[in-house]
C-alpha cells in the first residue's frame, strides 16, 4: 500500500518539520519505506512550504507526490494552490482557523481541525500547531503507527520541548478519535 | 556517547549522506562555501571532522575553497569540497590543476537551475557537460551520478576510492532534488566499507630518483613533508616534475599520459546498470531521472509492456562501448535527461546508428519526468 | 678568496656596485652566454664582508676563507 | 679547488640557473629566505613552499629543494591554507608577487590575515606585471607610464604593509631588495612567529620596471632604495613633504594573537 501525503502552509509552521517526523516514524520505527521532499520560498519566513511524503510498504521509485492521498493545508494560499491536485476521494484536512475558504464542491472527506486556535489557547504555543496535526492524521489515517509517531517527534523536536510535542501529538491523536466514532 | 561512527538505519537528506559517506571514506578535510543546495553537506562535514580529528574550512569563495583541499590533499588527506552550479564554474581552474597534478579528492556538485545564478532550489542537470569539459585544456574525467540518498552515501566512497586510486579530481554530479530529499541509508559496519588508499612512494627518494611522476598506470604520489622533496606544478612537466613550457614534446606527452591514465582504466571505472531482457525498447537515465524511469518501466509492466532499462552511474568517462553493444541488441533507445540534451550526442555517437536515439527532457524542465509522460512516449514509439 | 661562477653569472654589476672596497670590476671579457662577468682587481682590499654574495641574485659569486675551502 | 656556496645544498639539482633576468630581485628574495632557514637551522624538508603565477613564483619552484607547490594565478595563499590546516605541523612558506598575491588573490591574502593562520607569506613587489610584459599592477605607482597606462597611471598603489596589518596580520615588516640582512632576519622572526605573517620586499624588475618607467637598471634601482628608504622608527619624526617618494621599511607590526590551528585543536579537545 503506498500513501501520497502533501502537508502544505507557510514557512514557520513546521510544515517540513512535520514530514521529517512522518518519514522517519515510517522507516525507522515502522520499518516502511517513505521518502520526503520538500520546497519552500526564498524567504526563511512567510512563505510558501510544501513537504511531501510517500510511505509504502514496498520500495519507492517516483520519489515526488503528484496527486496526494491526504492534503494537510495549513494556510489558506496552501489550500488554494493544492486543492486541485487531491486524489478523488482523498483526504483534505485543514486548519479551520487558517483556512476559512473552503471549495463548495467536493468529493474528498474534509476535516477541520482548529490546530492553531488549540495550539495557542491550550498551549501557549502556536507553533504545536504542526505536531496538533500529526496527531490527528496519524489516528484518523494510520499511515504510521502513534508509537513510530511519538518515538520520531521525540527524537526530532528540540531538547526540553519532547514532553509538550507528545502532549500536542496527544491532544490531536484524540480529536481524530471522536472523529473516528 | 562518541559520534565518531555512525553505522545503521536513517531517515537522512542526500547531502548528510553526502557527508556520511565522506566521513566513512576517511575524508578529514572540508573546504567550502555556502551555496544552496549543497550547503547542508558543508555544515554537516563542519560538525563532524572536529569529532574525527579532521578539519573543516569555510574559504572565502570557491576558488579558494578548491585550491585549499588540493593543498591538503597533497599532505596525504583525502580532501573533499561540495557546491553547485556558480560555485562549480568558480572551481574550474583548479579543478584543472588538479587534473594535471594528478591530486586525488572529490568535488560534490549539487545542481541546480541554471545558467548563471538560476534557481537555487530548482533540481536541474545542466553541468553533464561542464564536468568533462568545464576546465581548460584536453582532459579526461571522472564523475558519478547518484539517484538516492543511499547513492549519495555510496557512490561518495566509491569516488574517494576512485580519486585515491587514479590520482585525479572526481565528481559527484547529484541535484538539488537527490540532495534535499529525505529516505532510508543504512550505514554499514565500519569492517564492510571497502576502502581504496593511493600509492605512496616506496621510501625518502629524491625527485631525480623518483623517475615516474607521469604514468599511465598511475604513479605513486610524492606527499609533502616526508623529504620526497616534489615539484608540484599545474604547468607542462616531464616524468621528472621538471616545468618544460616551451617544448612541444612536453605538451605532447604530458596531455596524453593524463587521458591514458583514465582511459586505460575505464573498465574498471565505468559501473553501469543494466536489465534489457528481451525488450526491443531501452530507456537510458542517470541520476534522479532513472527514478522516474524505475516507475514508468513498473507502470508500463502492468500494461505487458516490457523495457528495458540501462542507467549510467558512471557518466565519465563514457561508456561508449557498453552503449555500443546495447544498440545492437534493441530497436529504439529513449535518452531521459532533465535538461537539453547533454549525454545523448555522447549516446548518439556511441550507437553508430545501431538503434533510433530519441530524446526525452520533461515536460518542463528542472521537473523530474512525470512517469505517465514517460509511459505515452514509450507507447508512441513502440 | 673570492670565486665567480661564470655559467651562473648573467652581468647584472650588482656585485660591482656594493662592493665597498672596489674588489670586482667588469670585465671586458665575454662569456658563452654572451655577458660580461665581473673579474677580481683588489683582492687583498676584500674584508669579507659579503654584499657580494648578498646581492648576487644567480648565486655566482661565493667568497670565503681558505679553510673553508673545500 | 672551489669554494661552495653555502646555499647550493638548497637549491634543487639542475636547477641552479634560474629563469630570472639580469640584476632580477627575486634572486636576492630567493637567497634570504633560504639564509633564513639555514640559520634557524631547521631542516627544510620540515617546509612547503607556496607559489602562484608569475616572475615571483618561480623563487620556490623549482629552485628550492623541497615540496614546493607551484600553484594557479591569484590562489598560493588558498592553497597553503589547506595544507597548513591538514598538517599544521608544516611549515608553509608563500612567496609571490603583487599582481599574484594582492590584484587576483587580493582576496584570499586579507582572509589568510584575518584568520591568523599560520603562513609566512612574502611578496615580491616589483611594482609591475613582469612576466606579461609590464602592464600596471595594484602596486604600480600612480602617473606612472606602463603597457597598459600609456598616459600614465590614474590608480593608487596599495599600501600592503597597512593592508596585511589592518586585515590582522601577527607580523608584518616592508624591505626593499637592498636591505637583504634585515630581510633574513624578519623571515627568521616571521617563520617563528606562530600566525600570519607577512613580508613586503621591494624589488627591482630593471627590464619592465625599470626600461619602462627609467628607473634605470638594477644597480640604480637598489642605490634608489637604499637613498629613498627610511626606517619606520623615525617615521614620527618626519614631516608629510619629508616623507614624500620614500620607501618606509622596518617591522609593522608584532604582535600575538591566537592562532587557528592551535585553536582547531583546542576545539577539538573540547568537544572530545
Amino acid at each position: 500500500m503506498k500513501k501520497e501525503i502533501r502537508i502544505a502552509g507557510f514557512g514557520g509552521q513546521g510544515v517540513v518539520l512535520s514530514g521529517v517526523i512522518l518519514g522517519k516514524a515510517a522507516v525507522l520505527y515502522d520499518r516502511k519505506r517513505a521518502i520526503q521532499t520538500q520546497s519552500y520560498g526564498a524567504e526563511a519566513r512567510g512563505g510558501g512550504a510544501r513537504s511531501e511524503i510517500v510511505i509504502s510498504d514496498e520500495d519507492i521509485d517516483y520519489p515526488k507526490v503528484i496527486n496526494p492521498d491526504i492534503l494537510v493545508a495549513m494556510s489558506q494560499q496552501a489550500l488554494d494552490k493544492y486543492v486541485k491536485d487531491l486524489k478523488p476521494k482523498g483526504i483534505l484536512i485543514v486548519d479551520s482557523e487558517l483556512v476559512k475558504d473552503l471549495p463548495e464542491d467536493y468529493i474528498f472527506s474534509l476535516y477541520r481541525v482548529p490546530a492553531s486556535q488549540i495550539a495557542s489557547n491550550e498551549f501557549g504555543r502556536i507553533i504545536v500547531a504542526n505536531m496538533i496535526m500529526l496527531g490527528f492524521l496519524v489516528s484518523l489515517t494510520e499511515v504510521v503507527s502513534l508509537k513510530a509517531l511519538k518515538n520520531s517527534v521525540r527524537e526530532s523536536v528540540p531538547k526540553g520541548t519532547e514532553e509538550m510535542n507528545i502532549k500536542a501529538v496527544e491532544r490531536g491523536r484524540k480529536i481524530g478519535e471522536v472523529v473516528i466514532k | 556517547m562518541s559520534n565518531k561512527v555512525l553505522t545503521g538505519l536513517h531517515f537522512m537528506q542526500g547531502d548528510i549522506a553526502c557527508a556520511e559517506g565522506a566521513i566513512a571514506a576517511g575524508c578529514r578535510f572540508f573546504a567550502g562555501y555556502p551555496i544552496t543546495p549543497a550547503t547542508e553537506i558543508a555544515e554537516r562535514m563542519a560538525k563532524r571532522l572536529p569529532e574525527v580529528g579532521g578539519t573543516y574550512a569555510q574559504m572565502e569563495d570557491e576558488l579558494g575553497s578548491m585550491a585549499a583541499i588540493i593543498g591538503a590533499s597533497w599532505t596525504g588527506t583525502r580532501a573533499m569540497t561540495a557546491t553547485s552550479g556558480p560555485g562549480i564554474s568558480l572551481m574550474l581552474e583548479n579543478i584543472g590543476y588538479a587534473i594535471a597534478t594528478e591530486t586525488p579528492c572529490v568535488v560534490v556538485n549539487v545542481q541546480r537551475g541554471a545558467p548563471s545564478t538560476g534557481s537555487a532550489t530548482l533540481s536541474f542537470q545542466g553541468d553533464i557537460l561542464q564536468a568533462r569539459r568545464g576546465s581548460h585544456g584536453e582532459y579526461e574525467t571522472i564523475a558519478l551520478a547518484p539517484s538516492s540518498s543511499q547513492e549519495m552515501f555510496d557512490l561518495t566512497i566509491k569516488a574517494f576510492n576512485l580519486a585515491e586510486k587514479f590520482r585525479t579530481p572526481v565528481f559527484l554530479l547529484a541535484d538539488a532534488f537527490i540532495g534535499h530529499m529525505r529516505e532510508e541509508v543504512l550505514i554499514p559496519d565500519k569492517s564492510k566499507i571497502n576502502i581504496v588508499k593511493r600509492k605512496l612512494p616506496p621510501c625518502k627518494m629524491s625527485l631525480n630518483e623518483y623517475k615516474s611522476s607521469l604514468d599511465e598506470n598511475v604513479a605513486p604520489m610524492p606527499i609533502f613533508g616526508h623529504g620526497f622533496k616534489s615539484h608540484v606544478t599545474g604547468s607542462t612537466h616531464n616524468s621528472y616534475g621538471k616545468r618544460d613550457v616551451t617544448n612541444y614534446e612536453a605538451l605532447d606527452y604530458e596531455v596524453k599520459l593524463l587521458s591514458k591514465k583514465i582511459s586505460k582504466h575505464k573498465r574498471e571505472i565505468i559501473s553501469v546498470d543494466s536489465e534489457i531482457k528481451d525488450s526491443n525498447v531501452v530507456l537510458i537515465s542517470y541520476g534522479t531521472t532513472y527514478r522516474a524511469v524505475r516507475e514508468a518501466r513498473k507502470m508500463l509492466k502492468r500494461d505487458n509492456i516490457n523495457v528495458g532499462s540501462f542507467r549510467l552511474i558512471t557518466l565519465w568517462p563514457f561508456p561508449e562501448e557498453e552503449i555500443e553493444d546495447l544498440a545492437k541488441k534493441v530497436k529504439k533507445i529513449i535518452v531521459l535527461e532533465n535538461n537539453l540534451g547533454q549525454i545523448v550526442t555522447y549516446i548518439k555517437a556511441a550507437v553508430k546508428g545501431e538503434a533510433e536515439v530519441i530524446f526525452l527532457p520533461p515536460q518542463v524542465l528542472g521537473t523530474l519526468h512525470k512517469p505517465d509522460y514517460i509511459v505515452d512516449k514509450v507507447k508512441e514509439v513502440i | 678568496m673570492i670565486e665567480i661562477n661564470e655559467e651562473l653569472c648573467k652581468g647584472c654589476g650588482l656585485c660591482v656596485a656594493f662592493c665597498p672596497k672596489d674588489v670586482l670590476k667588469m670585465s671586458n671579457k665575454l662569456t658563452k652566454k654572451g655577458i660580461h662577468p665581473p673579474e677580481v682587481i683588489n683582492e687583498k682590499d676584500c674584508t669579507l664582508c659579503g654584499n657580494c654574495m648578498l646581492y648576487c641574485p644567480d648565486l655566482a659569486i661565493v667568497i670565503g676563507k681558505e679553510e673553508k675551502i673545500v | 679547488m672551489k669554494i661552495v656556496h653555502p646555499l647550493i645544498k638548497y637549491v634543487r639539482p639542475g636547477f641552479l640557473s634560474t629563469t630570472n633576468c639580469a640584476g632580477c630581485g627575486n634572486g636576492i628574495i630567493a637567497q634570504s629566505i633560504l639564509r633564513a632557514v639555514d640559520e634557524l637551522e631547521m631542516d627544510i624538508d620540515d617546509f612547503v613552499f607556496v607559489s602562484g603565477i608569475g616572475c615571483a613564483a618561480w623563487i620556490p619552484s623549482p629552485f628550492f629543494n623541497a615540496d614546493v607547490l607551484h600553484t594557479t594565478h591569484g590562489r598560493p595563499i588558498a592553497f597553503a591554507t589547506g595544507v597548513k590546516l591538514s598538517n599544521p605541523k608544516l611549515r608553509v612558506m608563500v612567496v609571490s608577487g603583487d599582481g599574484d598575491l594582492v590584484a587576483i588573490g587580493g582576496n584570499h591574502f586579507i582572509h589568510a590575515a584575518r584568520r591568523n593562520i599560520d603562513l609566512t607569506v612574502i611578496c615580491a613587489n616589483n611594482g609591475i606585471y613582469g612576466m606579461t610584459g609590464g602592464q600596471v599592477g595594484p602596486t604600480t605607482p600612480s602617473g606612472l607610464k606602463t603597457a597598459t597606462t600609456p598616459y600614465g597611471n590614474l590608480e593608487r598603489p596599495f599600501d600592503l604593509p597597512n593592508l596585511a596589518k589592518a586585515a590582522g596580520a601577527v607580523y608584518v615588516a616592508r624591505w626593499t631588495t637592498y636591505h637583504a640582512r634585515q630581510l633574513t632576519k624578519s623571515i627568521k622572526r616571521a617563520v617563528q612567529k606562530k600566525g600570519f605573517s607577512f613580508i613586503e620586499v621591494i624589488s627591482q624588475c630593471p627590464v619592465q620596471f625599470g626600461r619602462r618607467t627609467g628607473a634605470g637598471n638594477a644597480v640604480t634601482m637598489m642605490q634608489n632604495y637604499k637613498k629613498n628608504s627610511v626606517s619606520i622608527k623615525k617615521v614620527d619624526k618626519l614631516k608629510e613633504n619629508e616623507l614624500k617618494g620614500k620607501i618606509i621599511v622596518g617591522e609593522f607590526i608584532d604582535r600575538e594573537e591566537p592562532e587557528l590551528c592551535e585553536e582547531i585543536a583546542k576545539m577539538r579537545e573540547r568537544i572530545g
